[in-house]
Formats: C-alpha cells, structure tokens, sequence
C-alpha cells in the first residue's frame, strides 16, 4: 500500500513536472519569437521577457485550473500564463496589436488578460493586483461559489516595496483567503539591485510579519519550484490562508528588449542564480527519465510550429480602426460625452 | 417623521443591500460602528457578511472592490473622507476606470467620497475632489444636493455598471431634511431646475446649489431679480442641454462651486457653454469657487475660503450689471 | 568603580524617568483641559486625547532634544510633544485657533508643528510621515549635519496598515537612517479591532522583514517604557539604523472626544491594558523613590497653573481675519492667480 | 553640436548640482544607470552622494523629498513615468503642496513627470496629468515645449521655493533639437507667442505647441491663414495677459491640449478669457483636447486618440468660419 502510495505521488509529481516543462518549453519560444519581432522593428512599445523566470512562473500557473481558479500574472509569467491556459493567440494578437486580441490593441503586452475566465489584466501601477485579486475571491465567498478555488499572483523583488503590494497582503491575510503570492526576487527591479530596494536579509522574512508562511526556493531548481509551487497551492486550497512564495533567481537579459541588463555583475551571472532553470530542468527530468531527448525535440518543433501559426494569424489580422473605436470608457455609451 | 440627506445615503444602501444581493458595503469603521458618519448604522446587524470593516488601506480597499465587481457583485466603498481617496485614487482612476476600455468587462464599483467643507474640518477633512474623477475618463461622478436625490441617485448609481464616484456633501448630512424620499424622477445624467428665473442662470451642485438658491432669494428681495437656479445633480455626465436651455432663457451664466477654482466643473460647464452657446450670452459667463489655498481650520478663515450667498450675490450683480 | 558607575546610571534613569513623568502630568492635565473646552463648544472640530498612552509617547519625546533630534508626533502624542519640549501654548492656541498658534488657525489640534525646529506638522493621512521625518534625516547626512541627530515618529495600529508607512519605513530601513518608529498598538483602529486590521501575531513580527531591530514593550508599564524607548533611541543615535518599537496598550476614551469607545469590550478595559499608565507610573516612582506624593501635588498644581495660563492666554488673542488672510498657498505671493 | 530636449533636462540637472549644493536627485534607477529615460546620464558619477536611486515607493520619494526639503535641500525627483505620480499624488497635493500655507515653512521640491503620449506606450505610460497638480493649491506647473525652456524651466523651478510639478514631453526627448539652451529670457509665469497671427489664436503647451504650429503652416499654405500660437510654457500659473493680448489681436481663441478633455487646462483657458475677454472675442473660443478615454496602445490608435495638425486645422477651420 505504501508502495503504491508513492508510485501514485511519484506519477503525479511526473505529470505535474511535464506540465510545467512543456509550458515552459513552448513559452521560452515564444518569447523568443517576440524578441526578434521587437528587433525587428515589428512590435511597438516594449517587450518584457521572462527568460530565466519560466520555472517559477510555470510552476505557479501549472497548479491553477483554468475556469476554476484565478491568476493575475506581472511582466515575467508568460510561462505561468501558458501553463494556466492562456491562448498563445492572445499574446501574439497583443504584441502585435491586431484587433482580435483580447485587448483589441487598446492594451499591449504583458497588460492583457481575461478577467472573467481568471485572468487578470494587470496595470502597470506595481503592487495593485494583490488586492484585486484578493477582492475576486471574496466575491466568491460571499456568492457561497469559492469552492476549493485559489488565486495566485507574481510580483518582483521591486513591487514589494510598493505601498500596494502591502496592503493588499495584508488585507488577504486579514480575510485569510485563498492565495500564493510568489515573489520572483530576481535581485534587480530594472536596474535597482536589492540592496537600495530593501533591507531585510530575504524577503520570505517579511511573511510572518503579515501572518502568513513563507515558503523559500531556488527559482533556477526546476523540480524545487514544482515542489514548492504544489506545495503552497495546496495549502491555500485546503484553507490555510495566503502562502508567500520567495524565489531566487536571475533575469536572464534586460528589464525589457530595450535593455542589455549591463549593470548586472559578471559573479552574479555566474553564481548560482544565474543559471538557466530551462538547463536545470531539462537536466532534472532526464536524469528522472520523466522526459526524453527526442520527447524535448519534439515539444520544442511543436511549439516552433505554434507559435509560427500564432504570429502568420495575428500578422494578416486587422489593426484596430480609428474610425470604429468607440472612444469611451463607459460601458454606458449613452453617457458619452466627447 | 422628517429624513435627513444621511438617513437617505444610509436607506438607500439600506435598500440595495435587500434587493441586490450583489451588494455589499466596505469601509473603515462601517461594521456594529455604522460607519464615522453613520451612514450604515444597523446594516451589520442585519447582513453581517455583506457590510465589512476594512483595514486603513484606501488602495487596497479600492482593488478589492474592483476585484468583487469583476466576479459580478456591486460593491459600496466608504471612505471615511473623501479626502482619503487620495491613497485610493490610483487604484480608482488607472484601475477600475480603464478597465471596460482595456478589457470590455465593466467595473461596478461605488465609491461614497464624504465630501465639503464643514466648520473646523481643516485641509484634510475638507476638500471637494470631484474634479479628479471626472478629468479621468471612466467614471461617473455624482454630487446629490437634495435629499431625495442623495436616496435615488445613490441607488441607481449602484445599479450602474461604470464606476460611480458619489459625492456626498457632509455639510448636508444632518441639516438637509425632507418629509420624505419622493422624487421627481429624474435619471442620472439630467441636471434640475431648482429655481426658475429670467435674469441670470446660477449653475451649482452640491451644497452650493443652496447656497445660490440662499442668494437668489436676497437679490429678490432686495431688487426683484429673477435668478434661475440649476443643479447639476452629476458633474459627469454634466447636462449641457439644462444649462444651455437656461441660459438661452437669461443670457446670463454664473457657475458656482466649492472646490478649487483651477480648472474644474465650473470651467467646464463655462466651456461648454461659451463653444456652443456663445450668441446665447448677455454677459461673459462667470465663475465664483473656492480660493487657491488649503481649506482653512478656522471657521472664520472656512466661511470665507468657499462660495457664501454674499459672495453669490456678489458675482450675480456684476454679472447682471454687465 | 562598578558601585559608582551604577549609582550614574540609577541618576540617569531617575532623572530621565522624573522627566517622563512630568511630562505626562503636564499632558494629561492640558488634554483634560481640552476635552472640558470641547465639551463647553469652545473648540470647533475634533479633540483627539492621548490618555492612557501618555508612557510611550513621553518616554520616547523625552529622549529627544529640541533643536537638534527630529519628532513627528500622531494623534495622541501630546505627552511626546510636551516631553520634546513643545510650548503648551502652541497646542493651546491650536485648539482655540488663536491666530498666534503656530499655525494661524489655517490647521488645527493636532496638525500643528514647527518644522524647521525639528517638530514636524503631520497631515492627516496617516503613515505619511514616516519617509518625510527619512527626508529630513537624510538631508542632514548629506550635508554632513546628522551628527547624532535621531528622528522619532509614532503611528497606531491602524496606520501600520497604510502603503505610505510600509513604503516609508522600508526606506528609512534602506537608507539606514537614525529613527525610532514607535506603533503605540492599542487594540483599535477607531472602532475597528486588530483582527480587522492584521492578522500577524504581533506587530513587532514586522520588524525583521524591514530589516530592522523590533522591541516589545507594555505600553502600561511606565519603567518597561522609559528603558525601551531610551535603549531604542540609543540604538539609533549609535548608527545602529532604524529601530521598531510595538508598545501595547488601550485607549482610556474614545477615538476623539465626539466619541465613547463604547465598542471596547469591557473584559480588554479590564486586562492588562486596560491599566492607566499614570497609575502604573505613579506606583513605581513612588516606590523606587523618585517621586514624592508632595513632588506630584506640587507638579499637577503648577500644571494646572501653566494650563490655565495658556488657555487665557490663547483666548485672549485674536482669531484669524479672513480680510487680512493671504489666501495663496504659495510663498512666491505673486503667483497668486485668485 | 545640437542639443535635444532631454540632453536639456540632463544638462539643467547637471548644472543646477553643480551650482547649488543644496540640490540633489532621487528617483528609480537615475544612478549608475541613469534613469529610464538617460536624464541624469553620467551625473551620479559626478555627485555619487547626490545622484540617489529610490525603492519603487513613489509615495515614500515623495515625503522623503519632503522632509529634505523642509531642512533646506533642493531635491529633484524623477518620476519614471508621470503615470505613476498617481502613487505619489497624496504626497505631493496634501503634504508638499500645503506645507507652507500651513506652517510658513516652504517645500523647495521639484517633481520630474515624463508625461505625454508616444506610440504604444499604452494607458499607463503616456499621461498628461497637469491638471490633478494645478487643480489642487499650492504646485507650480511647467510645461516647456521647447529645448531652451526645458533647460531654462527647470533650472528656474529647483530654484523656486515652492513645490514644482515639471511635465516634460516623452514625445519631444530626442526628436526636438536645438543648436544651444540660448533662449530669450522669459521668466516662469510669462507665455510666449511661438508665431504671430492675426485670424487665430492657438493657446497650446508641451508638446501641442509643435502640432499647433504644424496645423499654422498648413493653414497658412492652403489659405493663407495667419494663426497665432501662443506657448504657455506654465500651466499654473498661467498667463491669461499674453493670452488675451493675443484674442485682443485675433478675436479667435482655441485651446489646445494633450489631457483628458473634461475640465483642465483648456477649460481653464476658455474660461478665463471669456470672462475678462469676452468683448474681444468674435466667435466662440474652443477647445481641443485627447479623447475621453484611457490612451490606447496601438499606434493608429492613439495618433487619433490625440490633437493632430490635422485636427487643429479642423478646428480652427470651425472657428475661422464661424
Ligand atoms: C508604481 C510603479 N512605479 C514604477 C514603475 C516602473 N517600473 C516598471 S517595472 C519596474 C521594475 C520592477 O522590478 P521588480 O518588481 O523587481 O520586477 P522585475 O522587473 O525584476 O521582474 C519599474 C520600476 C511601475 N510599473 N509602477
Ligand atoms: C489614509 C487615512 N485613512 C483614514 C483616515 C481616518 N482615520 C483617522 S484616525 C483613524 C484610526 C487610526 O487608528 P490607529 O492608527 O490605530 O491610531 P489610534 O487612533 O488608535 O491612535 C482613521 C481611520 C486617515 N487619517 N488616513
Ligand atoms: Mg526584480
Ligand atoms: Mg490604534
């Protein structure tokens, strides 16, 4: 019994592991695809990567339900927004602005979403999706409809210092609902090192000032971030409250395209944290047999081929017309004023 | 039994709490407290769920609440003054107001802002912000100088699926009273006659709409001037067609109000005026708000920072002298 | 030599701990004063007392000097303000809105300061003083004036809860500067209670995740306050960077004089902090020896006296004119545009 | 070698350090990396005390500047992007902007707001928030449009005593040019006629001073049309003399501006000269202003989300036909 116990755990640790990869693998190619576009001349505005931070963020959006549980993603989870679910029509349609993206170009980048399927279309302003993610939950609650459901949300090592970022921990945590706050401390906020952004020794250490665990992990550590990301779920989904996840880690390239990260010192690139969790994963689900060579090669031309579909869609798809936009804010055109 | 402008903030919610169940309220100190001004004084007892404490977090108050109204439900955000919502306001003006423009799933939030002046309130309890939500696109801003108004106009904001910022006039609270909550029916979006008149049109809201009907009666008393009186009822949307139907009546425009004189409502209802109404005019079009300083603590310095019937009447015989 | 060392230091505390005291007496009979004038219609707008908190608020304004440490009192610091060394008749003139008060009746009760002598005049959004009492420091170590120049400030529970004093005290924490941060947590929020407001066990659990030193102290215990907060203090004036003091305590009234505190249950008035620190303090003077019953009469009466003084002083003096008011909120007069 | 507008804003900061050391920087990544936008490039190796990076706490960098201020500094605070004042905005409109009423002690503070719209920057990276600042007592607004006065403006406000929100135009970095910072000398508070006129005005600022002068030319070149452009420079304050010397010559006002349309600037504008110009005016002076709603990302969007030459020419063919 016991053996089959840990067969069944082993299994489903197998299937989650795979799950996360794949949606790691498809969104590294992705990204990639939209850096060459940018380079090219061919989106506008900023793109802002998350090479490096895909174990984290897939590991965290391989642990949600879509149509069930909510994910409200930063600038670095389009890892964690394929693992949830998201469409990479979506993205490509908002990078490039086609009008039948979910945004319809009136919103770019990373700033899409799906509110109602779970996805939250995050601001700018950095820090304000606790709360608003928090707010779903409790309508949830109230309607007797939460169920088992949770909410999860990314922020940087920068947004923690965001007024907020604070007040919206603490009011989850004060309503003790349902939700992983993971903390990709990735050691700069654009160009900021940690040291001007805060002055405790690791950030984990501020989760009991709010009441909540602290779960640590080595963002590079595939398996570690499947572990932990399952682990902290699931004790939100069982009701024990807010968890904050603090992970470690490196950017691996500049804040945005823009930007060639130069400031980033030659040790820290070389430590640890700057290796690459997409090689340490690879490494890891070999050596457990959980993924072959051949399986890799084929998730990657897999995805090649996606998101190659993906860009050849939006590409011939329209650009939001001027002389059909609705130019209101209100979902009242009545009360158009202009 | 008389209700005051407070009792009708407080039935209104009241009421939506019992026909909505969409609704709940949040705020500081709303819960058994009933709120800094008791305008939900028993709701907790009666929905202890649905009417909830909020920690000093105007921010997060405010994501919440766009938060809950995503998932569908209507709910009333107090803050304690609306002087406060400056912590809030981010999370109001690039959060919930963008949301239907970026996403195309509305934002029905009410945020009741504790408005105006009142004697030895001081800079920070003080202020009249409308001007900040209604320069943003994306909300609706209400400012209820009646009774009856605060009731019908606080349901049906929270019926409505934009963000509504409802402006509450705390000078109003106790000392506006009414046989009852019986209106004329007016929907958001329609200013209101309050006074008819033939020589000038004072456009107001809020409490200042009394304070020129106050001045309308001195300059009839004391020469026989007619001035018609236009409430605004929201600032956004703001009725041009009252206002212009007025004035083409009079020829003559003072709009009066109790915030900050840069920019704001009565630039804009001057504006508009002047653009489309400009042979309609008599005289050039005036405006009389509050000074350029922060609101003063003292009720000497207070009376004199905002609009008085004297001062009203002041601006009206200039304008009628034209 | 140890005997000798410790009979200066029984001097220092003695000494220090007379002036904390003092000071309280001086306090508490100048807000009951206040509350009497509230209560009679001769102030306008809200009185805002500090009974019951007059032991933290005093023990941390006695270990500032005027004219060289920075202190940024809240809402019931009259007893810092007064062991700081703020004339009675500031807070007098205040409160009658005398326009000889500091602030010219343009503010009022607990609004007033003198900033350039190093008391600041905090708005009424709360935890936004935290990062300007930073400001003042750090402008001072640029200049290369700190010397052993501290700053001090106090919030409430509640305001612990506000993006402005996370954001403030995370810089102070930065930037390493000498503050002392005193949460008088005394159970409420207004009316709201502590399991509304954070859900950590003790505010004092903050401290670590800020990087900063916490101490815990019964804001009751009037001893357990004056050696806390001067070691705090110590601590900071010695480079050691921003310190965190939760003190805890009750509220002996309510919010502001308009007010009960009837929502205070009755079983937390009579705990521990329900105890008047007044009490507590007179009890363990008296024992120690540091004060006589005489000492005392003799203190409140001359207090009584200075109270006195100061209120027909302030009623005496004219109320602002609004004829003679500049009415601009800028000192370059000549852009004023109304 | 020519100078842009942002080598203007970086030049002013490196010499207003140099000059007065009271003066320091403080902002997200303005050090070592020299800000998002490369405005204080070079200057924290020079002054590495007074060149300081900032946690993304814009409220804190606020009342940090404050506090310094209120001890004697001169700080300059970058905003990474006006947008996200909104964060700083209590700090600024209830601390900064009433200290010195409230206390006489004045708050030398001078915010930095890359502010206006550039293609696909979106709702959150292209506001012109001018008017929350001038709406609320106590800021002094600059909005220069041209590389001297961004140089000039900037200099003249660190040196000012109260707290000066500086809009400097994202659009205009890199694409305005200049042979030197030789300007002719007009002090904050004075407009400057950017063209002369005589069947128009166009009151603009910021950026909108290069579009109206645009829509001037090719009026002129399809009719003849002789539009005055008239350049703020300050919205707060304004300088309604230049502004109503110019209507006194044209009988013709529009107001131009890149901000939300409800109240604002150009309300403020029209306002004012109606009300001590209207003799002069010989048709309705109107207002130009971005749409109302949030900034939309796609460029085809937001190019007609905002004034245009072609939509000032649009407008002023209203207003020379009318
Ligand atoms: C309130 C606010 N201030 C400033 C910015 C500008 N900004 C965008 S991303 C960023 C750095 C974010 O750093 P971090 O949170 O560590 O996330 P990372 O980019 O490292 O993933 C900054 C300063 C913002 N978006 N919001
Ligand atoms: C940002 C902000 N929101 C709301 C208020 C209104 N308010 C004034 S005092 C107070 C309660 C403060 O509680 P706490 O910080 O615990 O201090 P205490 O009154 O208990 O000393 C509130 C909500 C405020 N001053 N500032
Ligand atoms: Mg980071
Ligand atoms: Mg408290």
């Amino acid at each position: 019994m016991v053996v089959d116990q840990t067969r069944d755990t082993m299994e489903t640790s197998k299937e989650q592991a795979r799950k996360v990869y794949h949606a790691m693998v498809r969104a590294r190619i992705l990204e990639a695809k939209f850096s060459s576009l940018y380079k090219a001349g061919q989106i506008v505005g900023g793109v802002y990567l998350g090479k490096g931070q895909e174990a984290v963020s897939a590991s965290l959006g391989a642990n949600l339900e879509w149509g069930q549980d909510i994910f409200a993603p930063l600038i670095r989870d389009q890892a964690g927004r394929t693992a949830f679910g998201e469409d990479m029509l979506d993205a490509t349609r908002t990078y490039l602005g086609s009008v039948k993206g979910p945004m319809k170009g009136r919103d770019g980048n990373i700033h899409r979403g799906r509110p109602q399927e779970g996805l939250l279309a995050m601001i700018s302003h950095l820090g304000t999706s606790v709360s608003v993610l928090g707010g779903m939950l409790k309508a949830r609650q109230l309607r007797g409809t939460l169920g088992t459901s949770v909410g999860a949300t990314c922020v940087g090592d920068g947004a923690t210092s965001t007024g907020s970022f604070h007040e919206g921990l603490n009011y989850v945590a004060v309503e003790k609902l349902p939700v992983v706050v993971v903390v990709a401390d990735n050691q700069f906020a654009y160009s900021t090192p940690n040291n001007k952004q805060f002055a405790c020794d690791d950030l984990v250490d501020r989760a009991k000032g709010y009441g909540v665990p602290g779960h640590s992990v080595d963002g590079t550590d595939f398996l570690a971030c499947v572990e932990t990301m399952t682990a902290a779920t699931e004790a939100a989904r069982r009701g024990e409250g807010p968890q904050m996840v603090v992970a470690k880690l490196l950017r691996l390239g500049g804040h945005g395209e823009h930007d060639d990260g130069s400031y980033v010192p030659e040790e820290l690139k070389g430590s640890r944290y700057g290796r690459d969790c997409m090689e340490v994963g690879k490494a890891q689900m070999i050596e457990k047999g959980w993924l072959t060579e051949e399986e890799l090669k084929q998730w990657q031309d897999d995805a090649k081929v996606e998101v190659q579909t993906a860009v050849t869609t939006a590409q011939k798809e329209d650009a939001p017309d001027p002389y059909k936009e609705s130019w209101t804010a209100l979902s009242r055109g009545s009360f158009r004023e202009w | 039994m008389p209700v005051t402008y407070i009792d009708a903030i407080r039935d209104a919610q009241y009421k939506a709490l019992e026909e909505d169940e969409r609704v709940f309220l949040y705020g500081q100190d709303i819960g058994k407290f009933g709120g800094a001004f008791k305008a939900t004084k028993g709701l907790q007892d009666k929905w202890p769920d649905r009417v909830m404490d909020a920690p000093i977090s105007e921010d997060a108050m405010v994501g919440m609440a766009i938060g809950a109204a995503i998932e569908g439900m209507r709910p009333v955000v107090e803050m304690q003054f609306a002087d406060f919502s400056s912590v809030g306001f981010n999370q109001i003006v690039n959060n919930a107001a963008t949301h239907f423009y970026r996403t195309g799933i509305p934002v029905p939030i009410t945020v009741r802002m504790p408005s105006g002046g009142t004697p030895g309130s001081g800079p920070f309890h003080s202020q009249s912000i409308e001007t900040l939500y209604a320069h943003y696109p994306g909300c609706i801003v209400l400012t209820p100088a009646t009774v009856s108004d605060a009731y019908h106009m606080l349901l049906e904001g929270i019926s409505m699926d934009d963000p509504v910022i409802y402006c509450e006039h705390k000078l109003l609270y106790r000392w506006l009273k009414s046989d009852n909550y019986d209106g004329d029916g007016l929907p958001i979006g329609k200013a209101r006659i309050t006074r008819s008149g033939k020589h000038a049109t004072v456009v107001a809201y809020s409490a200042m709409v009394h304070e020129a009907v106050r001045a309308a009666e001195i300059l009839k008393a004391e020469g026989g001037w007619e001035i018609e009186v236009v409430d605004l009822r929201s600032v956004k949307p703001l009725d041009t067609d009252t206002v212009m139907a007025s004035v083409a009546r009079t020829g003559r425009l003072l709009a009066v109000g109790e915030a900050f004189p840069w920019g704001g409502v009565t630039a804009e209802i001057v504006s508009r005026i002047t653009a489309e109404g400009f042979h309609l005019l008599d005289a050039p079009p005036m405006r009389l708000n509050a000074k350029d300083s922060p609101i003063p603590y003292h009720p000497k310095l207070w009376a004199a920072h905002r609009p008085t019937p004297e001062s009203i009447c002041h601006a009206l015989k200039k304008l009628l002298n034209y």
